[in-house]
């Protein structure tokens, strides 16, 4: 069983400070770590449990600059068979729907049982490229995905809903999922693996090698700014009374129950 | 303008919440632009579905069908493709859910429209469409500028707007629904709902955590209590579980799970950075400890600093009476 | 211009695989003096020696130069092989291509062209060498031995019956060494004081031995086959002339204090005899304890008592000084002071104790007259943990080395403790149980099988006190699994050093030694008897730790090398010392001081220095130290070292 | 899938790239346990850890090699148990060193992202802010806002650096306060950098994220020889232990001393006298950090010591060199083990069977390990640094 994982690098934002750059359109990185965006990381793990059931390849794909090659090498380390960096250096500012249609050109020419991606990515958090591929490669999709499983041709699949709620579904293959967090345990990487890992070599893509050249763009970010929220305890005194009375006013007004 | 369209959410006879926000929505931004807005349904035996929004739209689209009895993107996809393709609706806005993630972006490439996802604000000024989303873990807002169209297909993000009642009197057109088999390639097969008593601090909205504050074991029946009447779980920090008085799955932190309520209430937690780390996504953080100094202040919306033990009963109380 | 001969040696590969030998060869062929140079696989073989003897006949050779090993190796093979055919011994030199070359590189396009340069200038060398004819000098045909143990006794004993005089020189009261604290001995159990007394009796009764007891070697000046030596005789502050060894003092005597012998377990008095079997048996006063020395003439209770008045309270140090031909070192060992390990308690708790304490304990002559009681309480310990490498094979912190004889008493301990107590349990901690010796392994494996002794590997980190329990901490390296394991007592098996006298005896007699404080000897395989310093031989534990067999094998080895010696009547020394040109030396005795061997005299009537031939070993301080050049060494004098110097560096 | 349970061969590849890393002694070892039984986690009853396989695993290249998804998280684990006291190195009869070994495995682990998320978290922290707590730099001297502590300017005669904890936490804020008010009180000159003060480094480095450690490190050194710094004085051992050792290696010039070897020579030379009694008893805990790995074991007991009314108690069988971690180094204090996991309670109970009213530290992740873990133990006995004793007692 041959399976895809596309796999974006991305800055970790979680627990940093965010600055905006002088573009006014994208973030200060000097200082920030990047990594595997977190649900892909789930994502290629689903991948390398697959793998394990049925064996066959996993190919990890990534459309980023030459820093995304650290990124795949890490998946190759945790699994992945071959790497594809598709070279972002090429293309001016993409937004998600371009980077489907790329990926999409690279991809229709793999061949594959199933295709991963994460859910969402925590950067710009669009939740976009994986549906748009799967319509792109015309294929059949499903989102939020918290539990895999597999046959030759069919998955069965379960997807994430509001509440506590599970969708079930089964589903033929080839087709596409987006894998929610938490479906997974994503594994370390033994020093062997990165061992080997570290000496493979990463497929690399330029734009000229794509079938297409032109991709249609859907949205254009104009501006970056901080949303006007700022956290600042507001302590509601007085006696457990007259406190107790403010907080509930407080949850009422704000619909938090 | 060729009109506001909303695909209704609903599963289990039951419409989302998210619907109600987006009807609400729908219609100021058709009064702003003048022009109407039109509820999608796909379902069966809709009836009941049809009724609760008959309030809310200038007009509600139909498609009562058994292929739609339940949500399926790929037999939603078909209807819908073919619904805009013929209405070819100037906004077509679905609730950014597990619905309609599921949904949206492959249904907008078909059809290839311009499409965002996950918006909290549209605004339409000439022939442009922008919309507001966040990014970077919601630390920075983004203002997006579509591909001009004359069709744009949107997902929002839940309580971004607020429901409103509405008198309106809709139009109800059923129509056919242009697919009579569900597709071999994606099939539903149930609905799985989490196994009872089992309490998953992840998944609830209102998570009522507790320290080393809280003293007793027995002190723990009360706070049950205070977060059951609120419809919230209980979660805690290490010293509790440590102490075995709650299981390692209820804590939060770095060691135990990361969780992003709309609500969370730390009673009697100090606000260890380990403990912080984990609870630090909630929307809205309410913190209760008798120490002013505690460092959960510096992560609380709101605090009260008193005695637990005096606050929780009465704040029971209070939030009862509303 | 000396008709000279290079003989290259492969050494086998030990210097072909790194030296190009066809270039060596090429190149010393070159040198104006050379006129032949051949290489051989093995010169030092028959073959080897023909080579160079059949060469220096047909080629009329007057210096030879052989590139080889170390001098200290082979230069006497090689040196006897030349003087066969009638050449001067001194006309052979060896170039040292293999230590200080081939074994210290790899790149043989760097070794090559050195190994040429050394060649080259032992060439300048030897070109400039002088005929020299040993030196003679009679031999005093008495030996002095320093240490009374199983070592130095059995040493005595073996030069004594050959029918030589020896002196036999034992710090403490009596002789016996170590081995009279012992138990049994393994492997074949049998009672060390059984077999050690009757020799300790022959020794103190020998007419050929002269037994010093209680005292020091001072002093040793003079060299081989001639050695002056002083040695203090310690104050006994008894005549043992007088003294019979009733024990009348000892008995009446009111000061106990920690006995030495009993390894702090026992008391002793202050007037006493080490042990009951000691020889002499005749007691000794210890001022530093004896009220009457502490409280300034108070007590005297054993002068009262003694009836031949031999108790005398006036006695000073005093000291003999006698000439020796040679000088056996047996000076023995100590054990690593348990008190180093705190992590074990030692030192803190009484049940913590070292191996010899253990001896001392089963010991029938013991203080607990062999029964093996825990110090703390006295009772029988049910459960005793035995620790290995307690500062053995601890280089970061202790000694690097195995003490050797330590597996083996922890297995004849263990069977010990079983034998006495068969319902205790014997724990041996190890790091791994290294038994090679006659009948050893075989022992340890009796131990094991049939005493049903518990082996633990792993070394434990900490003995805690619990209660009145101590408790080892060890992780058993080959389970996996962590023990605390409740004892009633633990042995630890403390590494053996060399004594504070050899130490001192080391720096006073410029002895060398290894890192550890143990004597060197010139060859570890091939002379391991004979130390650095010629006429000093080595037998026991002052040259490595031993076990008791070893411990007399080398012993007689020493005496036989004494007795080699005693067998001629004169020494043949080796002549290439310093020599004085008396027309050059001003007299400004600059050198007297410097030669560590008192080997240079200012002749007052010349005014100028003088060497004294039979002490100068050739050490060449004087040479260095000399303003005006007029001291030499033969052989190696100031125009063959700037030849030497040219042809290496230029 | 079976799992295979051979290894086929040894490899030499990741012996050899963990050797450039650092594991240079692991062919010293001869498996002795002695490092295993002198660990921390040896008195810890549920955890097995056997130190000594480290050397011999490295040596065959078998460190975090499992092909098996689960025994390899075991694996990282046990490299991440570690919390770097150096009990075993001073105990190893070879004085192999086994933390490094470690490290070395945890550095090329870190750069493929294998390792515990809380660390990872730590050390984007550190990386982003400048602290692992994820404070803004510029909170950084808010502790100091009420005392008038001036910012360093050259002339000074000392840098106060304060390390993270003391920086931002709440409770430790008043370490950083009480050394301020003592250097204030005996008019001693010095500032602090505040704002521009970044983490010390040590404990990410110790992690493996040697990346993050260069930055920061790089970053001070460029601060304090910028403000002319030539002297500084710590609260911690930590940043102590990584100025006065590993910074010199990146260029750094200053001295550094603990504080409390810089108070002690002040009551040495009779400048510092407390007057005020302290009736307590006392016991102190010899951070690894400054005992072991620095020697420094009676300049802490001497700032006790001076103090009127005050019992200096000691931790039978386990002080000085035999100190036992708190557990927060090399990451620990950030990772949470499972209870009856945890190092912490082990050293407290020792602490606290000595009978002592108030357990003195000098190193604020001990203050703050032992503070946690203390509040679910519902007792009496209080944690202080011994700048804050010696500050009451003034």
């Amino acid at each position: 069983m041959d399976i895809i994982v596309c796999i974006k690098r991305v800055p970790q934002t979680a627990e940093a400070e965010v600055k905006i750059d002088s573009t006014g359109k994208d973030i200060e990185k000097d200082r920030l770590t990047f990594d595997m965006n977190e649900s892909d990381t789930y994502a290629l793990e689903e991948a390398a449990l697959m793998k394990e059931k049925f064996g066959g390849e996993i190919t990890v794909i990534s459309l980023g600059d030459e820093d995304a090659e650290e990124t795949l090498r890490i998946a190759l380390a945790k699994g992945a068979d071959n790497a594809i960096r598709i070279k972002a250096e090429d293309f001016d500012e993409l937004d998600a729907f371009q980077t489907s249609q790329i990926l999409k050109s690279v991809i229709k020419d793999l061949s594959y049982d199933i295709i991963f991606t994460g859910c969402i990515s925590t950067d710009d958090a669009y939740s976009q490229i994986g549906l748009t591929l799967a319509e792109l490669l015309e294929i059949p999709h499903a989102a939020l995905v918290i539990d895999f499983d597999a046959n030759e041709d069919r998955a069965d699949v379960q997807r994430e809903l509001e509440g506590g709620l599970i969708e079930h579904l089964d589903v033929a293959l080839p087709a596409l999922f987006t894998i929610q967090t938490g479906i997974n345990e994503p594994r370390y990487a033994s020093l062997i693996a990165i061992r080997r890992a570290a000496k493979k070599e990463i497929q690399v893509i330029g734009k000229d090698e794509l079938a297409q050249s032109e991709f249609i763009s859907n949205s254009t970010l104009e501006k970056l700014y901080v949303p006007p929220i700022s956290k600042q305890v507001e302590i509601l005194d007085g006696t457990a009374a007259e406190s107790s009375a403010k907080l509930a006013g407080i949850i009422k007004d704000k619909g938090l129950l | 303008m060729s009109g506001i369209y909303i695909l209704i959410e609903h599963r289990q006879d039951e419409i989302r919440d998210i619907s109600y926000e987006l009807l609400a929505y729908g219609r100021k931004l058709a009064e702003d632009n003048n022009t109407k807005v039109t509820a999608v349904i796909l379902g069966f035996n809709t009836e009941k579905i049809v009724e609760k929004i008959e309030s809310q739209a200038h007009k509600i689209i139909v498609f009562d069908n058994e292929v739609f009895k339940e949500f399926n993107a790929e037999t939603y996809q078909i209807a819908l493709a073919d619904l805009i393709r013929k209405d070819n609706p100037f906004l077509f806005l679905i609730g950014h859910s597990a619905f309609g993630m599921d949904l949206c972006p492959a249904l907008a490439t078909q059809l290839n429209l311009p499409f965002t996802t996950d918006c909290l604000a549209i605004e339409i000024a000439d022939s442009n469409l922008r919309v507001v989303r966040h990014m970077f873990d919601g630390k920075l807002a983004a203002k997006v500028l579509l591909r001009e169209n004359s069709s744009y297909m949107l997902t929002l993000r839940a309580g971004s707007f607020s429901a409103a009642e509405s008198s309106l009197k809709a139009e109800i057109i059923k129509l056919d629904s242009p697919v009579s088999e569900v597709p071999d390639y994606r099939k539903f097969l149930e609905y799985i709902e989490a196994v009872a008593g089992d309490v998953d601090i992840t998944k609830s909205d209102i998570v009522v955590g507790i320290g080393r504050g809280i003293k007793e074991q027995d002190n723990l029946a009360m706070i049950e209590e205070f977060a059951a009447s609120i419809g919230g779980v209980v979660a805690c920090s290490r010293p509790i579980v440590d102490a075995d008085w709650l299981p390692k799955d209820r804590q939060v932190g770095s060691s135990g799970k990361v969780i992003k309520p709309k609500l969370y209430i730390a009673i009697g937690i100090s606000g260890a950075f380990q403990h912080v780390a984990g609870m630090k996504g909630a929307e809205t953080i309410v913190a209760i400890n008798k120490d002013a100094n505690a460092p959960i202040f510096h992560e609380a919306d709101y605090g009260i600093v008193d005695d637990l033990f005096k606050v929780i009963p009465v704040l029971k109380e209070k939030i009862a009476e509303l | 211009m000396n008709k000279t001969g290079v003989f290259v040696c492969h050494c086998g590969k030990n210097i072909s695989a790194t030296v190009n030998i066809e270039k060596v060869v090429e190149e010393i062929g070159k040198n104006k003096n050379v006129i032949s140079c051949k290489d051989y696989k093995y010169m030092c073989s028959e073959p080897g020696q023909n080579l160079i003897t059949d060469t220096i006949k047909s080629d009329k050779l007057e210096r030879v130069v052989v590139a080889c090993c170390t001098p200290s190796l082979h230069e006497e093979t090689f040196r006897k092989a030349a003087e066969t055919t009638g050449m001067n011994r001194y006309f052979l030199e060896i170039a040292n291509i293999r230590e200080q070359c081939s074994w210290v590189h790899s790149d043989m396009n760097k070794a090559t062209p050195k190994a040429i340069s050394i060649i080259n200038s032992v060439l300048e060398k030897i070109n400039l060498n002088n005929s020299l004819d040993a030196i003679k000098v009679p031999v005093t045909q008495k030996a002095l031995v320093i240490g009374g143990g199983i070592a130095g006794i059995q040493a005595a004993l073996d030069i004594a019956n050959s029918g030589y005089k020896v002196t036999l020189v034992e710090k403490n009261p009596s002789i016996g060494g170590h081995m009279a604290q012992l138990s049994e001995t393994f492997p074949t159990l049998d009672c060390s004081q059984c077999i050690l007394t009757p020799k300790m009796v022959d020794a103190g009764k020998h007419e050929n031995i002269e037994l010093l007891t209680y005292s020091e070697v001072e002093n040793v000046s003079g060299t081989i086959g001639n050695f002056k030596v002083k040695i203090r005789r310690k104050a006994a502050y008894v005549d043992h002339d007088k003294c019979t060894g009733c024990g009348d003092c000892t008995e009446k005597c009111p000061t106990k204090v920690l006995s030495e012998f009993d390894e702090g377990l026992g008391k002793r008095k202050a007037i006493y005899s080490p042990f009951p079997q000691a020889v002499p048996n005749k007691p000794v006063l210890d001022s530093d304890n004896c009220l009457y020395f502490r409280f300034d003439g108070k007590c005297g209770i054993c002068q009262k008592t003694c009836l031949l008045d031999a108790i005398d309270f006036t006695q000073q140090d005093s000291f003999v000084e006698d000439e020796f031909g040679a000088i056996v070192l047996a000076t023995g060992y100590n054990t690593y002071p348990k008190e180093n390990f705190r992590e074990y308690g030692a030192g803190k708790y009484e049940d913590v104790i070292s191996g010899l304490q253990f001896e001392r304990m089963v010991s029938a002559s013991g203080p607990t007259e062999g029964e093996i009681l825990r110090p703390s309480d006295g009772k029988i310990p049910k459960r005793i943990a035995f620790l290995s490498c307690i500062g053995s094979r601890d280089p970061e912190h202790h000694m690097p080395y195995c003490s050797k004889i330590c597996c083996m008493y922890n297995a004849k301990h263990a069977h010990l403790y079983k034998h006495q107590v068969p319902d205790g349990e014997a724990i041996v901690f190890n790091i791994d149980v290294r038994t090679a010796g006659k009948d050893y392994e075989e022992f340890f494996t009796r131990v094991k099988d049939h005493e049903n002794v518990l082996y633990i590997r792993g070394k434990p980190a900490r003995v805690i006190k619990e209660k009145d329990k101590l408790v080892v901490w060890s992780y058993n390296t080959l389970t996996g699994r962590k023990f605390k394991i409740v004892c009633d007592m633990v042995v630890l098996a403390t590494a053996i050093i060399p004594t504070m006298e050899a130490v001192e005896l080391s720096s006073k007699l410029r002895i060398q030694t290894n890192e550890n404080g143990f004597f060197s000897e010139i060859h570890p395989k091939l002379r391991p008897v004979e130390s650095m310093v010629p006429g000093f031989m080595l037998a026991g534990c002052c040259h490595s730790p031993k076990d008791i067999p070893d411990t007399v094998a080398q012993a007689s080895a020493a005496a036989t090398k004494v007795l080699q010696m005693f067998s001629q009547p004169e020494l043949s020394l080796d002549p290439q010392i310093a020599i004085v040109d008396e027309d050059v030396c001003s007299g400004c005795k600059m050198c007297i001081p410097v030669c560590p061997y008192e080997a240079r005299v200012f002749n007052e009537r010349k005014g100028v220095v003088e060497v004294k031939e039979a002490l100068c070993v050739g050490c060449g301080s004087c040479v260095t130290i000399c303003p005006s050049g007029a001291t030499q060494q033969k052989n190696l004098q100031d125009t063959q070292i700037a030849n030497m110097m040219e042809a290496l560096l230029g | 899938m079976a799992k295979k349970i051979i290894n086929e061969d040894i490899n030499d590849e990741i012996r050899e790239v963990l050797i450039e890393e650092g594991a240079e002694d692991i062919y010293k070892c001869y498996q002795c346990g002695k490092c295993t039984s002198i660990c921390p986690w040896f008195q810890v009853d549920m955890y097995n850890f056997p130190v000594y396989r480290f050397s011999l695993e490295t040596s065959m290249g078998m460190v975090a090699s499992s092909e098996d998804k689960d025994e390899l998280a075991a694996e990282i684990d046990k490299i991440y148990r570690c919390v770097g006291c150096d009990a075993c190195v001073t105990q190893c009869p070879h004085g192999i060193d086994t933390p490094s070994i470690l490290r070395a495995a945890r550095r090329l682990l870190v750069d493929f992202g294998s390792y515990p998320e809380t660390l990872k978290s730590t050390a984007q922290k550190i990386k982003n802010v400048g602290n692992p707590l994820g404070e803004p730099a510029e909170k950084r001297a808010d502790w100091a806002i009420d005392l008038n502590v001036p910012k360093f300017q050259e002339g000074m005669d000392h840098l106060y650096f304060p390390c993270c904890l003391p920086a931002y936490d709440s409770r430790i804020q008043n370490v950083a306060k009480a050394t301020a008010k003592i250097l204030q009180q005996y008019d001693i000159s010095f500032g602090i950098l505040g704002e521009k003060e970044r983490c010390c480094g040590e404990a990410i480095r110790k992690v493996g994220a040697e990346k993050v450690f260069t930055e920061v490190c790089k970053t001070n050194i460029k601060e304090f020889s910028g403000s002319g710094v030539k002297n500084v004085l710590v609260s911690s051992p930590h940043c102590f232990t990584t100025f006065k050792n590993e910074y010199p290696e990146f260029g750094a010039d200053f001295e550094t001393l603990h504080i409390t070897q810089f108070l002690s020579k002040l009551i040495d030379e009779g400048t510092i006298k407390p007057s005020k009694e302290f009736n307590k008893k006392v016991v102190y805990h010899d951070p690894c950090t400054l005992g072991r790995k620095n020697g420094v074991y009676e300049e802490p007991r001497n700032c006790l010591k001076c103090i009127p009314g005050l019992e200096l108690l000691e931790v039978e069988e386990f002080n000085r060199n035999l100190s036992v971690c708190c557990g927060a180094g090399s990451g620990g204090l950030w990772m949470e083990w499972e209870k009856n996991e945890r190092i912490a309670d082990v050293r407290l109970k020792q602490l606290i069977d000595t009978g002592a009213d108030i357990i003195a530290v000098a190193c604020p992740y001990c203050l703050q390990m032992f503070e946690e873990t203390l509040k679910s133990m519902n007792l009496e006995i209080q944690v202080l640094d011994v700048t804050e004793i010696l500050y009451e007692s003034l």
